[in-house]
């Protein structure tokens, strides 16, 4: 009993410690725990290796810095996946700013590829508003981007010379960190214009997009940085990269880290209901 | 381990840390980081939004092109800036009123469409269920579920019994969704902070790859 | 007038986005880019407001002296210089430093964003799962029946969704895709219509002018 | 053309695509024609050429496609133009390529509709909702009674007055981190309201933290008169109602103080909350406070369901404010929204058995025709 006391008034600084040493030290020394693929995830990587070789991905950048460690490594994992297919790709983002995290990643995994910009892949940059610029994509892409992030006319662009609207898109990847984000992108571009759709989310709204999933709205997701190590295996597997799988890394750590949680949460209920139960008693006396 | 030797490294490492000692408490390295980041966001904000929307969309067409039907919605902007001086402040009200407008018009039919007629649809019992014994029963539990959440969530009606049944089998639903969520907002959190702690180990102490 | 005006637009508006989504004909599509373009050109602006705000607020505290004020400067000086890094197109190639050239991988406005924006911004949220890992030990109770439900979920999905999970028991990641895919679907699904409908009469009740909190923005 | 003439002389090498047909897409602005086709039945070819002769005229290539496509929308059209498709497989044997054309298809034009009958579903429900809202918003404005349950949640809020009143301890309220343009901030002023009735006749004292300028006024303004208003404005403290700060963390960080030096009997954090919940919340559980929380975000629910004594889930924050309100517009639409949950339940249940039916008696298959199911 005396122990559950004790083990109550524990520091919340050494749980903070004990939390960082589980993190830490298995990225160091990997444990090796084989990670899988999950339906979910190779739903949307076969729907990117059906892309015909010279069609387009369009990729939406709606995240920032703040969910980095989610939704980036995804990024570069679909990135490399489309290049290494021949796929072209059509990057954008309705959060102003992840645009800084868009250019990165292109900067590196274009370069992996000798990728030619215009020719292979585009960045369109980011639009203000929001509503009209997933509408207005329906109807017409350049009338929306009259010019890249870079300020270049679209009509300079050769790849965007046979892409009108949404129905030149054979697949669409929402990297959605909340608002707006996947939600907005089913209501307006999938369900108004028949846009095919994968998401790549937060694993905080990861569990929002089953509704979605059971309809066919959505047909793939990937969830959080376990979603992003899924398609980096994927990736490597079939021998499109080689290129470093930091989520995959992770993924030793974020294992121990659950369990650590886990832990904590069990230890914490004990002592509750021992704690609890003491002091009803001392109540009946 | 190789130490990074670029000093932007190291910028970023110093505000990583400041931002960290707020686990220790509110000091004035945190705030210093934090009112450093808004400022920088303003900044980011203010330049992205001129080179990706300002220029292209209204300086080129209007003044380049001489689009003059551009003039409309420049005017309805400018009507912004109206907040700011206390005499027509109300001009504010007109861009609001046509985006508010905008919005709300463009959010009725795709609301409608996306989480309701298709998720009616999704919810309803099709024949494919007769397919196998587990299809049946997932599916006729989903569709219970669903009916006795949102029963949970009716208010104008006194709860008698059997709708008290009901919103208490949806309780029960409701609170496996919100485990569900907290689990995977558990995965969230730790997944950042290996985010972080991979930027120290691997860009700036050179530890890991 | 200074409220009859902005409702009316607002009604307009509201009206022309509704009828449009079920007119696929020329007239109706040309009228719908065009009103898409004004809406996009317009909240452009939009941005003033925040921007317009947080200065007024930030020099404010300045003029005032209020407690931290000192800060307040590093967010103005912050902000200002990038705008000028931005705005002025400041590239560094080569070791040197150029003018218009755009906000492409070279600029300073990029190394900005990497080296001041990036690390504050990810170090933020980072610093929750401390948090997280103290309230599971000394806060997340299983105090009643529904959060005793609730905790027991969220156990088989943090195993489950993590490949420990999967090297303890396969079956683990399959329940855990059950819970998923069954009971957590239909909640959410459920908690998904009453959302829809509260947005649907929120929209419907700005659109007539009903719900009009918004006219006070201008005040 | 040079393409065109071989492809006829080469006929017969394999079977061509068959029953071509071509029409008007529809629901659509014109200039569009769709095309559809049977495939060759030989596996090995290596793509179609799509053909158009427009008004009688030579047919031109527009368009090759892969050889796994069925279907082709040709955008090229003009409307109120007649046109006539081919379409032409192709194979490569050996060195040479082999073509095999269909035969021609259906004239057809392109003209543009007025109304998108896909989208008849989403009109239907439209009418549905805006009648049931517009109905009970002017029932309630013309001052009929509306019904709305009280729900548990308020007689818990009552008992955790009660119990800050006997312990002697403040009552600490935080109505959100949003501004008031949330729906949840509102609800929170509306049940500050209440609270500070209660706290006012008690002589409890009650500590409300903002980190919106906005709500901090009308905040202070809810309280003063809530304590008019069962005449105690002798106990009402302005100082007791306070601007913090509007940085997330800091704002998380100093009410988190007021908790551990003040020690609260009750907490109260009603309205939007974001990450800082967390921390709210744990710090309010090892003062030992009774907490009462409730939000419509999603992503802090679970965290104040573990967290607190009681929680206001979603909507249930809003039913609460109406019911503590009794504003009409708040009940008309709570109650018309209560109205549109029954219509899909009802739709739900119906077309399922309909459905269900429909595999014994194709004819109940007639819901197709709405899209249903």
């Amino acid at each position: 009993m005396k122990i559950f006391q004790a083990l109550a008034k524990i520091d919340r600084k050494i749980i903070f410690a004990i939390l960082a040493v589980v993190i830490i030290v298995p990225l160091i020394k990997p444990l090796g725990i084989i990670s899988r693929a999950s339906n979910r995830a190779e739903a949307v990587f076969n729907a990117v290796d059906a892309i015909p070789p010279g069609k387009s991905l369009m990729i939406s950048i709606d995240f920032d810095p703040g969910s980095q460690a989610e939704l980036y490594p995804m990024l570069n994992a679909i990135l490399r996946h489309a290049f290494a297919k021949d796929v072209k790709v059509i990057l954008l983002g309705l959060w102003l700013t992840g645009m800084g995290l868009g250019e990165e990643a292109l900067s590196i995994t274009s370069q992996e590829y000798n990728k030619v910009y215009g020719e292979d892949y585009v960045f369109l940059g980011w639009r203000s508003g929001v509503l009209p610029v997933i509408l207005g994509m329906g109807e017409d892409i350049k009338r929306t981007f009259p010019t890249d992030y870079y300020g270049q006319s679209l009509n300079d662009l050769p790849m965007m010379n046979d892409i009108r609207n949404y129905r030149d898109i054979p697949f669409f990847i929402t990297l959605s960190a909340g608002d707006p984000g996947m939600n907005t992108w089913i209501a307006y571009a999938q369900s108004r214009y028949g846009l095919k759709m994968g998401a790549g989310t937060t694993a905080v709204s990861a569990a929002d997009a089953y509704p979605f999933l059971q309809t066919g709205q959505l047909t793939g997701l990937l969830g959080g940085m376990k979603g992003a190590s899924e398609y980096e295996f994927l990736v490597r597997e079939k021998g499109y990269s080689q290129a470093l799988t930091p989520a995959s890394q992770a993924m030793d750590s974020q294992s121990l880290a659950h369990l650590l949680i886990l832990i904590l949460i069990v230890l914490g209920n004990i002592g509750f209901f021992f704690i609890r139960k003491t002091t009803a008693f001392k109540g009946e006396k | 381990m190789t130490l990074a030797s670029s000093i932007w490294i190291w910028v970023g490492v110093f505000l990583t840390f400041c931002i960290f000692s707020f686990l220790y408490k509110d000091n004035p390295f945190y705030k210093f980081a934090e009112h450093l980041f808004v400022g920088v966001s303003v900044g980011y904000s203010i330049s992205i939004s001129y080179h990706n929307v300002l220029h292209p969309d209204l300086i080129v067409p209007l003044f380049k092109h001489g689009e003059l039907l551009n003039i409309i919605p420049l005017i309805f902007g400018l009507c912004y800036f109206a907040r700011f001086i206390p005499k027509v402040s109300w001009l504010v009200r007109l861009p609001m009123g046509l985006v508010l407008g905008f919005g709300a018009g463009a959010a009725i039919p795709a609301v409608l469409q996306a989480n309701i007629i298709r998720q009616v649809q999704g919810a309803v019992l099709t024949p494919e269920i007769f397919q196998g014994w587990n299809f049946f029963v997932w599916a006729l539990i989903s569709l219970i579920g669903v009916i006795c959440t949102v029963i949970y969530f009716y208010f104008s009606k006194e709860r008698k019994k059997s709708t008290k049944f009901a919103a208490e089998i949806g309780i029960i639903f409701l609170m496996i969704g919100f485990g569900a969520s907290f689990g995977y907002t558990v995965m969230a959190r730790i997944s950042l902070l290996i985010g972080r702690f991979q930027f120290l180990l691997r860009d700036w102490l050179g530890i890991i790859q | 007038m200074q409220r009859q005006i902005p409702l009316m637009l607002c009604l307009v508006f509201g009206v022309f986005m509704i009828i449009q989504f079920f007119i696929p004909h020329p007239i109706s599509t040309t009228a719908y880019e065009i009103v898409l373009r004004w809406v996009r050109i317009i909240a452009i602006f939009a941005l003033v407001l925040g921007v317009g705000s947080l200065t007024m607020h930030h020099s404010n505290k300045i003029k005032r002296k209020v407690k931290g004020w000192q800060f307040s400067i590093i967010t103005l000086i912050a902000a200002v210089i990038t705008a000028l890094v931005g705005l002025l197109g400041m590239n560094v190639v080569d070791g040197r430093l150029i003018f218009f050239a755009g906000i492409g991988r070279t600029s300073l406005l990029q190394t900005f964003f990497q080296n001041f924006y990036i690390p504050v911004n990810s170090t933020m949220f980072a610093m929750l799962a401390f948090y997280m890992a103290s309230a599971a030990y000394r806060a997340f109770r299983a105090r009643t029946k529904e959060a005793t439900l609730l905790l027991i979920a969220a156990f088989f999905v943090m195993l489950g969704m993590v490949p420990i999970g999967s090297a303890i028991s396969p079956r683990l990641p399959e329940f855990a895709e059950w819970i998923l895919s069954v009971p957590n679907l239909a909640a959410k699904r459920g908690i998904m219509f009453g959302i829809a409908l509260g947005a649907i009469a929120t929209s419907l009740k700005i659109i007539l002018g009903i719900e009009r909190g918004w006219l006070g923005g201008g005040k | 053309m040079h393409i065109f003439l071989m492809c006829l002389l080469l006929t017969g090498q394999f079977s061509p695509p068959e029953n071509v047909r071509a029409f008007d897409t529809p629901n659509d602005a014109g200039r569009s024609i769709t095309l559809n086709w049977n495939p060759c039945a030989d596996p090995d070819i290596a793509g179609y050429q799509v053909f158009r002769s427009q008004q009688g005229e030579n047919p031109v290539c527009i368009n090759t496609l892969l050889p796994v496509e069925r279907q082709f929308i040709d955008e090229s059209a003009m409307d109120g133009m007649f046109y006539t498709y081919q379409i032409v497989a192709f194979k490569v044997v050996g060195e040479d390529t082999v073509l095999v054309g269909s035969e021609m298809s259906n004239l057809v034009t392109s003209k543009p509709q007025w109304f998108n009958t896909k989208r008849i579903n989403v009109l239907i429900g439209i009418v549905i909702f805006f009648t049931l809202i517009l109905y009970y918003i002017s029932h309630a404005k013309r001052g009929k009674k509306l019904f709305i349950r009280r729900i548990a949640g308020l007689d818990a809020v009552e008992e955790a007055v009660g119990r800050a009143t006997e312990m002697g301890k403040p009552i600490l309220y935080v109505p959100g981190l949003s501004s008031v343009s949330d729906i949840a901030t509102i609800a929170a002023l509306n049940i500050l309201g209440e609270v500070a009735k209660k706290t006012a006749q008690y002589e409890t004292t009650l500590l409300v933290p903002n980190r919106d300028p906005i709500v901090y006024t009308v905040a202070r303004e809810i309280v003063k008169e809530a304590y008019t208003s069962v005449g105690r404005p002798d106990v009402y403290k302005a100082d007791n109602i306070f601007f913090i700060t509007d940085s997330q963390f800091a704002y998380a960080a100093a009410v988190d103080g007021i908790m551990v030096r003040e020690k609260p009997a009750t907490n109260f954090f009603l309205g939007m909350f974001w990450a800082e919940s967390l921390i709210l919340a744990e710090t309010g559980a090892t003062t030992g406070a009774i907490q009462i929380a409730g939000t419509d975000s999603i992503y802090q629910l679970p965290f104040f369901i573990t967290a607190c004594d009681y929680t206001l889930i979603g909507e249930e924050l809003y039913a609460a404010s109406a019911y503590l309100s009794r504003e009409p517009l708040l009940l008309g639409s709570l109650v018309g929204q209560d109205y549109g949950k029954l219509v899909i339940v009802v739709t739900v249940i119906i077309a399922s058995i309909l459905l269900l039916l429909s595999a014994k008696f194709p004819i109940l298959n007639i819901l197709r025709f709405f899209n249903v199911g």
